[in-house]
């Protein structure tokens, strides 16, 4: 897995390449922490370059959504591909989060 | 055609994970198994292995043993067996997928996948042993 | 840092060659081994595991153990025990490297490539087991 | 493992893709052995393509070799990678067969 991270604006868009499995969300999910943190509440996760998501990973991304929340926050998503599209759909994450197609939709609706 | 191993036996812990799911893969792609549907399969076995690690011993050290049978015609069976508490997955209760971002608890969801992705899956305690068995075949369920 | 797992049990049969070589490419990768001494061990672990497939058990069933230890700089200890009829690799005879390939007998390389690959590879016999200890370093051999 | 065959003159050219081991020499050797049996005398052996090689892969190798200079044909090779390149210094075929950089290379000396 590889996060990187840059200011879009008042957002935040983080960007995650490989899986993000039970061996690796911990590190996702720290990455997020620090972000926050850091004062970030609106994030943008571009999953392009994702080609594998676990429910360790949807865990991590449930747990920070709360948070931001609970800050006023917000956590988008964009650029799905099918294994993680799949994934976000049979677990109703499809429908509890806002997904777009490209990182740049995304940016228009933060 | 490619052999495969009956078997593989690791200790309960995440370090066997990676060696396990590559164990499955090899034997599952054997027998012609495209990769849309390896990846769901992949998916339910590291939901079904992360939850042998974290809660079947109890913290104590223990084993997985993981088979792979091919049957002809593209289908396989893998069966997962550990000497932890008794745990049925198939009677554990589905999370609430409709609930918003802060009524949804969170978890719930690996045994929940495993169910969806192999809805064939089955489940029987024999002696000491949990013994999961998932018939593969080679469609992608989704 | 990832964990890794202490061992794989497997069947000594070929069909697990696929499955203990990745668990070895998974260990020693995870202590930063590059891509040309991964290769090179990936060889020896052939030969060896072949080795104990072919003639350990004497066509009987059998398994093999592999473990790895990290040792920490970059280093690790791979093991390879099996319960097959006792066997020092380390004993046999060199293969005459110079034989036209009239001359030349076919044949015990896989011994050959292990020593020259893994220079400090020690047997011992433990009670009924052969173990065959290969400390490996990053840098490659050739 | 992936083998291809072409003639080029009186000459075969076996071109082997992947990786010779103990699963997949026999597979090799056989497809050396239906070339000889066809009346193929004088193989080249192309392994640009291959990137791995075990002790299986020079057994199939010698048994042909043995064959073919038995029945006065030859078995030469072309561009060796790396590994294989190793394997073959390391075994002692890099001196008792003729090695070529590139495949037209081998077959102006076949
Ligand atoms: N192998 C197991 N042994 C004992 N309990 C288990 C086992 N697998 C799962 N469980 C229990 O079932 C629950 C649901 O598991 P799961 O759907 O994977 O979600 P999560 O692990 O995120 O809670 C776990 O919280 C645990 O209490
Ligand atoms: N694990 C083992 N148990 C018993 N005998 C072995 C074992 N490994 C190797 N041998 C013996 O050592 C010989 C040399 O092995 P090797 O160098 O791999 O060449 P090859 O297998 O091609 O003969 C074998 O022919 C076999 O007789």
């Amino acid at each position: 897995m590889e996060i990187t991270v840059k200011k879009e604006g008042s957002a935040s868009v983080v960007s995650v390449k490989g899986r993000i499995d039970a061996l690796t969300a911990g590190e996702f999910e720290k990455g997020l922490a620090a972000l926050m943190a850091g004062g970030d509440y609106a994030l943008v996760v571009d999953f392009k370059g994702l080609e594998y998501i676990s429910s360790a990973g949807l865990r991590s991304i449930l747990s920070t959504a709360k948070q931001l929340k609970a800050k006023g926050g917000e956590m988008i998503f964009a650029g799905l591909q099918g294994p993680v599209k799949d994934v976000f759909k049979i677990s109703g994450f499809g429908s509890i989060f806002k997904i777009f197609d490209t990182e740049e939709e995304a940016l228009r609706q933060v | 055609m490619k052999q495969i191993p009956e078997y593989i036996r690791v200790p309960a812990s995440m370090g066997s994970l990676q060696t396990s799911l590559a164990f499955v893969r090899f034997c599952l792609a054997s027998q012609g198994i495209g990769e849309a549907r390896l990846r769901e399969v992949e998916l339910a076995m590291e939901e079904i292995l992360v939850n042998i690690f974290r809660y079947a011993y109890a913290g104590r050290n223990g084993e997985v043993e993981i088979a792979c049978r091919l049957e002809g015609g593209g289908r396989a069976l893998v069966e997962v067996a550990d000497r932890g508490i008794p745990f049925d997955p198939l009677s554990h209760q589905d999370p609430d997928l409709r609930a918003g971002i802060e009524e949804r608890k969170i978890g719930g969801l690996g045994v929940f996948f495993v169910k969806q992705l192999v809805p064939d899956v089955r489940y029987r305690r024999e002696g000491e042993r949990n013994i999961l068995t998932l018939p593969i075949e080679a469609d992608p369920m989704l």
